[in-house]
């Protein structure tokens, strides 16, 4: 059982890092990831991550710490990135190994629901015309209040 | 001693500043210092928003949580990231 | 809107099969994958896969079609082994991009649920003292069933 | 013509053949199919068991499919892949 978070400004690789989960553990017959990544439209030029220092490293391990422990896991990662991102870019990378694959699908989308409203990042987009702070997706607190109140977990 | 006030984001835009030191008002909590801030500075309305978390000393906590000399409270707009 | 389904006895590397899924397409804000791997334990030397060729890529390429269709997905892959596989060894990989992250999560969990269930392939278990065929797990035709009821659509 | 039928993986080992051919019976399903291989062989009892499915050439299909003149019937043990 190994927990792994990180935030970095560096560009990572989505692909080293599912690889550095797959084939590591002979316990662990399923590995599922989830990586975010800068989506174009609107005029973007560039998304700007703004985060808590300290703050945020702590709330990464808790959710990755609490994943691991609700669904067994044999790892579990969380890389974020913070600063400035161009179109296409990757900005999150989740994932989770277990001896079975729901545990991974799972342990994955509670991740990345539970990180976006429970750890201090904040999305700056940049277009052509100017620059804004990111609302919230409207969906977003459901998601992490669903597995909050376990209902998530009953209908697996 | 004194409280340590950070703002985030959208809500360091609207300040105007990152941080700033206020003297620790005995027996305030969080609800009271935005109420406190806003009183000083209608600019600093949006503290009052629901949607504002307050981070005291690292970790999330509700307006009624009481302060403590030495505290620093942090003002986030809705968290954003993924 | 591009689906590709492969099946083949070579190894393949999930992590590069990752890396031509993400910054692809600029309106795709979310990648997910699951990974299959030859779990250890109860003595396994080896596990072996038959399918049916012929049609199991046609299996395969019909979820693949639903899952974008149903999703709206920017990419679906399906990569499925056959042959002798070592312990730790990848099986299969399921990758889908898509613009919000509960599509792509979504469209993986579903293409890697229904495959167990409508693709033409057998698992053998090859341990030091025999080897025998694989029954599939209890949960497994209940997760495609869901599915193919629409019932887990309507909890995501 | 014929049929071609065709055996995988565990039933493949019962049926100890991966492929036999027998004339066309007209009006035969599926079903009747294997109802006509166990009779004529006991080791054949496995194909009633309602896990083992039929693709009908390419197809998956239910045992009430009447079958023509050329057809490819397999019979399939559950599905474990992924």
């Amino acid at each position: 059982m190994a927990v792994s978070v990180k935030v970095q400004t560096e560009r990572f690789d989505a692909g080293a890092l599912l690889d550095a989960l797959t084939g590591r553990d002979s316990s662990c017959g399923a590995v599922a990831s989830f990586t975010g990544q800068v989506r174009g439209g609107d005029d973007l030029v560039a998304l700007e991550l703004e985060h808590y220092p300290g703050v945020t490293e702590q709330a990464l391990g808790r959710i990755a710490d609490e994943a691991v422990r609700r669904w067994s896991l044999g790892e579990a990662v969380i890389i974020h990135r913070v600063g400035r991102m161009a179109v296409g870019e990757p900005i999150v990378f989740v994932g989770a190994s277990a001896p079975h694959r729901r545990a991974a699908l799972e342990a994955t989308s509670f991740m990345i629901d539970i990180l976006k409203t429970q750890a201090p990042f904040w999305k700056r987009e940049h277009t052509s015309s100017g620059s804004h702070w990111v609302e919230p997706r409207p969906g977003d607190d459901e998601a992490a209040s669903a597995w909050l109140a376990g209902e998530k977990e009953s209908t697996a | 001693m004194a409280l340590t006030i950070r703002y985030f984001a959208a809500l360091r835009d609207r300040m105007g500043t990152a941080e700033s030191v206020v003297d620790h008002m005995p027996g305030i909590n969080g609800g009271g210092l935005a109420e406190w801030l806003i009183a000083r500075d209608p600019a600093a309305e949006a503290l009052a928003h629901p949607s504002v978390r307050l981070i005291i000393n690292d970790e999330i906590a509700p307006r009624s949580q009481a302060l403590q000399d030495g505290d620093t409270i942090a003002f986030c707009p809705p968290f954003s990231g993924g």
